[in-house]
């Protein structure tokens, strides 16, 4: 019997302890933003533009921000997180990575061996990277290091590829691509790509790599109206209105391919 | 007789100036010159002709397109073949204007040159360094009207003129002071007159001692001083350079005028003079070509827009292949693949290694000697920001003060791993200045708003 | 004076209670990748510690041995030590929003880090301190110093590792228990001393 | 000169890398082949009192710590870093801290311990925070206490067969007794000391222990080889054996029956082979100068608490691993600040900066 009133007694002088302690010193959490950031897929790739899962959470408790700017989370918890928010639901057009250059081994010219470290930015800072085409993907890899989900491989032949079905169109990649090479473009428009990214004059080009788009304009008039856009030298995919995969049959270069 | 203070680190790599013998030669009258627009630091010049215009020697080619930009001139008189891209020793594709020499070599109507520089007005020698395109000859290539124009709430007490070239190899810088001291003396004096200051102080390493004796001897009655500096890499880095002259330490990110120092290298200061006193536009530079392969060595003063390879042809070109081919010094140079670059304003010199004076560097770990840290000369830590940057720690890496990093080399020079840490730290400081420039961007965004 | 400064030597090197005791390994593994943390984690568990071996030894002279109720020692020490921990908590939250989200769980598991209870129990048991109140305090707070002086040792070394090209199975907890084991061998070093 | 005769250069073999293009050509090779030289004379030392059976302690550590790097590096899948040395130099490290009688699966066991626990698991050279060979010796020491302190008396004539030489305790552990004694008369205090090795023999190596901690001489020969080549830093066993004298001199002063004095202790024990190669191991050491220092003092105030009071003979190897411990927190503090950087994280005030530009002034 002592035992019992003994732990009730201390039981209740260390409740009442706390009690002032809460009183006098307590601080108050958001628990809204607590209750976002579990939902979080915690992936904290960046595709929103923040810090990471819990910064985004933070923003969007205190309204700095909208749902629907993650990549690479579910429609569900999208629905959940928009409920807990009392707002409606909105979500970006998925969209995904696309790596435009051609310029593998096969095709393009090596000017010099490259030695040092083995990253994108470094070599591009060596002498522009030892590929002859300065525009292209170096092949090194700093985008298939940054990519949170593993989609994006480097061929054996020095160039990136990404996996489309990996592919969350977070965007990490083209942040840091120090080429510029990767493009994120509206996933259902993506099936038909110009796999080219170097503004040069035709010859220019051709001395270097084997497969650059030349401007020669065949596919634009293959192409419905405004479908295929030539900006200077290079011809560009309209996402907005996407030509059908036929058109790819007039690329002279291959340039102008599906996607793979 | 100035004091030296030792400053922190540095190594001895070997000298190498086999040419400081080799008196300057003006390389003959090329067909063709590939100029760039961009020979700077900043915003590329805006042009002035169109292909198919005729050009003479002196004239504009291209006018500054910005504040931190400098002028460019035609090398010799001819027509504008074509306005096209060249590639530059760092890679990048450069607007390009191609003369076509019509072999007259017709000089343009001089910019009107100062009879009496010494009493001229300051803001019009000022504007004539403007106008006649100079830029930092020692390879920063930063535009020398940007440099000479401090803001107004700092006092220029001293003037330092590089005549040190540390870089091993190059001999460009000895060979100009020898030849014509008075040139860079007067210089001096110009740039002096612009700041409003009476302190000169050319600062030349020991191992020119006929350069020491001929700088001195012009200089005298001039008030300009002559100071020998022990020969130490990197000697002549501007902020070491002025703490050993001076005592003075240039903050972390700040420029030399912070402390009341200019720093002109040898090189720009002779152009300074020429633009002033002759009217003469920057339109041509010394530059060394050397190297073990290089059959013979020398010291050349070309027209801007000379291909590397025509440079080379005037050495008689190469006796056996070479494993490399560098733009500037070995030690801070950039390696190019190509021999289809133009020599441009900030070349000091052309350098080619043979395979055996090739060292690759390896990806193997960081022994933590601590070699690096005892010779960077900014007493940094490149070990552990190396590694740091190899785990993408740049945020961690800008605590350790990555950008506080010269990139003078002596680390990686140093390191019996062979790590190349200079790339590391450039890396860092190219990820970590973008992000700055996309804060300030987003900040920008964020107050027009 | 001697006696005390054997006691803390031997509290805080010779028994550590994380490398030689082998107390406190949760948050000892948890709370190690950041010096800041462990840090910010030594601090709270100095603070539990200290407070919990002064109120333990007071209830378990003036309340467990009087009323011959030794059998509900852990118990009590439990409760004891699960109020402090809220204390801390609430304080925390208070004054080191980062620190707390830093630590996060490890915070509440202080409760039932087997150190603090460790502590608590040794000095009700072993005789050495048999009704010390001031010693057992004195105790118990070198040993918290010692916790938190491996906490840190161990977090310096972890930031290191960060660096290292560890191979992939071993990265993680497993190169910690390695270092952990490692750390613990050179500190056996100390055995005998203050003895 | 004629067109034909200019030789233009083959482009299609051309190298392009960041700047500097020089090197001073030193290699990690050449620092680890290096120190292996500098610790031949203690090793030669050591067969010439132990006996033939010290080279094959020597040997067989060292070809297995290089077979286990070789089998470690092959089970991660990465490129072998044999030819770098700095396995056979653990291997060398190691055996010299084995005591001459240690049976043969120990030395196996300990390099295992060495590579695999020391090193490898870290990711190999440069990532391991500890001291392999210390981490194998200390592995073997608490494992096997007996086998890692039965000490033989060299026989001192050279060369002899290691079953000849008589079992003796090596100096410090003859102190460690005389520090049991400590309360005890005068007389048991010399009784002691009459067993104890004189300081020359001391500094030849004519006594008990490990092997290559005896022979002080070639010890400190090949330290300071080391220390002319640029591999050591001077500091560290000035500072290490410096702080240990000290110490234990502090000690003998007030209690010179209770404790010996410290010429005996700073020859005997591995303090000469710590000081000189172990605390100046370039991967599990501080950085910078400063934080070396700070390093050294710290092993020679460990050293000493171990070997004053502690209940182990010799406190060397304990004192670099705790130290190595705290190497990163050193670096840390240590690292001194950038030129031109006022203070730490902060941007000059403008009246620094005034300070800084008229430095006379002060």
């Amino acid at each position: 019997m002592i035992d019992v009133v003994m732990l009730t007694v201390v039981g209740v002088l260390m409740a009442l302890a706390i009690g002032l302690v809460v009183k006098y010193f307590g601080a108050k959490a958001d628990p809204l933003a607590e209750k976002l950031g579990e939902l979080m897929p915690g992936a904290n790739c960046g595709g929103c533009g923040f810090a990471g899962c819990g910064d985004y959470a933070n923003a969007m408790a205190t309204g700095k921000a909208k749902p629907g700017n993650c990549p690479s989370m579910s429609d569900d918890t999208l629905k959940k997180i928009c409920e807990l928010l009392g707002v409606q639901a909105e979500k970006g057009e998925p969209k995904v990575a696309v790596v435009c250059c051609s310029g593998d081994d096969h095709h393009t010219t090596r000017v010099a061996f490259y030695n040092g470290v083995n990253d994108c930015l470094n070599a591009m800072m060596v002498a522009g990277g030892a590929k002859g085409c300065t525009y292209g993907c170096l092949g090194l890899g700093s985008c298939a290091r940054a990519c949170p989900f593993g989609a994006i491989e480097i061929l054996p032949t020095h160039v990136a590829k990404v996996h489309p079905d990996l592919c969350k169109g977070c965007g990490k990649c083209v942040s840091v691509c120090p080429r510029k090479v990767i493009k994120l473009v509206p996933r259902a428009a993506a099936a038909v790509n110009v796999y080219c990214n170097s503004p040069e004059k035709a010859p220019v080009k051709k001395k270097v790599c084997s497969g650059g788009c030349i401007g020669c304009r065949k596919c634009m008039k293959a192409a419905g109206e405004n479908q295929i856009l030539i900006n200077g030298f290079l011809a560009s995919v309209n996402y907005e209105n996407p030509p059908a995969e036929s058109v790819t049959e007039v690329c002279p270069m291959k340039c102008l391919r599906k996607a793979d | 007789m100035i004091t030296q203070i030792r400053f922190y680190g540095g190594i001895h790599p070997s000298e190498g100036k086999v040419s400081n013998k080799e008196d300057i030669i003006n390389a003959p009258l090329q067909e063709l010159y590939t100029v760039p627009l961009q020979q700077h630091i900043g915003a590329p010049a805006k042009m002035v002709v169109q292909k198919g215009d005729h050009v003479l020697r002196g004239q504009l080619l291209g006018e500054p397109g910005g504040f931190v930009s400098a002028a460019v001139h035609s090398p010799t008189s001819g027509t504008v073949k074509d306005v096209t891209t060249c590639l530059g020793p760092a890679g990048a594709t450069l607007p390009a204007v191609v003369i076509e020499s019509d072999g007259e070599d017709k000089a343009a109507d001089p910019l009107p040159p100062f009879e009496n520089w010494q009493d001229a007005d300051p803001a019009a020698l000022k504007a004539r360094v403007g106008e006649a395109g100079i830029v930092g000859m020692g390879g920063a290539t930063f535009p020398t009207f940007v440099k000479l124009s401090p803001p107004p709430n700092v006092k220029i007490d001293t003037i330092i003129l590089d005549g040190v070239e540390c870089e091993p190899c190059l001999t460009a810088d000895h060979r100009l002071m020898l030849e014509t001291p008075e040139k860079i003396v007067k210089g001096a004096q110009i740039i002096g007159r612009i700041l409003g200051v009476k302190r000169i102080i050319i600062a030349i390493e020991l191992n020119k001692p006929d350069a020491i004796e001929t700088m001195t001897k012009a200089a005298e009655g001039t008030g300009v001083e002559v100071a020998p500096l022990v020969v130490r890499y990197p000697q002549g880095a501007e902020k070491q350079l002025i703490y050993a002259l001076t005592g003075r330490k240039v903050p972390s990110g700040g420029l030399p005028a912070a402390v009341g120092c200019v720093v002109s290298n040898v090189g720009t200061t002779a152009a300074i003079y020429e633009a002033v006193c002759l009217g003469k536009p920057l339109y041509e530079r010394v530059t060394t070509v050397t190297g073990t392969p290089v059959v013979k060595p020398g010291n050349y003063r070309f027209r801007v827009g000379t291909l590397y390879r025509t440079a080379l042809e005037l050495c008689g070109g190469v006796s056996e292949d070479p494993a490399k081919i560098i733009s500037g010094g070995p030690m801070m140079g950039m390696a190019v693949y190509s021999l289809d670059i133009p020599v441009m304003k900030g070349t000091s010199g052309i350098l080619l290694l043979s395979r055996d004076e090739l060292v690759q560097y390896s990806p193997s770990a960081c022994l933590r000697c601590g070699r690096c840290n005892d010779v960077c000369p900014m007493s940094m830590m490149p070990g552990i920001l190396s590694a740091q940057i190899e785990h993408q720690k740049f945020e961690l890496a800008e605590k350790w003060h990555v950008m506080d990093c010269i990139e003078c080399g002596s680390c990686a020079y140093i390191c019996p791993a062979g790590r190349p840490l200079v790339q590391h730290m450039r890396r860092a400081k190219a990820v970590v200045n973008a992000k700055k420039r996309a804060a300030a961007a987003a900040a920008a965004a964020a107050a027009k708003k | 004076m001697r006696e005390y400064l054997l006691l803390i030597v031997g509290a805080v090197l010779v028994n550590n209670f994380v490398l030689s005791r082998i107390l406190g390994i949760c948050p000892f593994l948890g709370v190690s990748k950041r010096l800041e943390t462990a840090l910010g984690m030594g601090g709270a568990v100095i603070f539990v510690m200290t407070l919990s071996g002064l109120v333990t030894s007071l209830c378990n002279k003036f309340l467990l041995v009087p009323l011959h109720l030794e059998y509900m020692r852990t118990i009590l020490f439990i409760l004891v030590i699960a109020a402090l921990v809220q204390i801390v908590e609430v304080l925390l939250q208070r004054f080191s929003l980062t620190l707390y989200k830093a630590l996060g769980i490890y915070l509440p598991l202080i409760t039932t880090n087997c150190a603090v209870l460790g502590s608590a129990i040794i000095c009700a048991t072993e005789d050495a301190f048999k009704g010390a109140i001031f010693k057992s305090t004195v105790f118990c707070s070198a040993s918290a110093v010692g916790f938190a002086l491996a906490l840190v040792l161990f977090a310096s070394v972890r930031e290191r590792l960060e660096l290292s090209r560890i191979p992939r199975s071993f990265q993680g907890p497993s190169i910690a228990l390695v270092t952990a084991g490692i750390l613990a061998l050179a500190f056996s070093g100390f055995a005998g001393l203050g003895a | 000169m004629t067109e034909q005769t200019i030789k233009m250069p083959d482009m299609s073999q051309l190298v392009v890398s960041s700047s500097p293009h020089y090197h001073d050509r030193d290699s990690v090779r050449k620092i680890m082949f290096k120190v292996i030289g500098a610790l031949t004379p203690a090793a030669l030392a050591s067969v010439y009192f132990f006996g033939w059976r010290a080279l094959m302690v020597i040997l067989l550590c060292m070809v297995s710590c290089a077979a286990f790097e070789a089998l470690f590096t092959r089970m991660m899948g990465r490129e072998s870093a044999l030819n770098d040395g700095s396995a056979l130099l653990t291997g060398m490290l190691l055996g010299m801290n084995l005591p001459v009688t240690v049976p043969v699966w120990m030395c196996i066991v300990g390099s295992l311990a060495a590579i695999g626990l020391g090193k490898m698991v870290y990711g190999g050279l440069g990532g391991n925070p500890f001291n392999p060979a210390l981490v194998g010796r200390v592995a073997l020491l608490v494992g096997c206490p007996a086998a890692m302190t039965t000490w033989v008396k060299p026989s001192g004539c050279g060369f002899a067969k290691w079953v000849d030489a008589a079992t003796g305790a090596t100096p410090l552990a003859l102190i460690a007794q005389c520090d049991a004694t400590s309360g005890a008369t005068r007389q048991a205090a010399d009784a002691v000391a009459q067993q104890y090795p004189s300081v020359l023999d001391l500094f030849i190596g004519n006594c008990g222990g490990s092997l290559g901690e005896t022979c002080a001489v070639a010890l400190i020969i090949g330290g300071i080889f080391l220390i002319c080549v640029n591999i050591i830093r001077w500091q560290v066993p000035v500072c290490y054996i410096g702080t240990v004298a000290l110490f234990t001199g502090i000690a003998y002063a007030f209690h010179p029956c209770a404790h010996f004095n410290p010429l005996l202790h700073i020859l005997s024990g591995g303090l000469m082979l710590g000081a000189f190669f172990m605390a100046t191991d370039m991967v599990t050491t501080p950085l910078n100068r400063k934080g070396s220092v700070v390093f050294a003092v710290g092993c020679g105030v460990l050293t000493s608490v171990i070997r004053l009071w502690g209940s182990y003979p010799e406190g060397v190897s304990f004192s670099i691993l705790i130290m190595n411990a705290l190497t990163p927190l050193i670096d840390k503090f240590t690292a001194g600040r950038p030129f031109g950087v006022m203070k730490v994280g902060r941007r000059a005030s403008s009246k620094e900066i005034e300070a800084e530009k008229n430095p006379t002034k002060k």
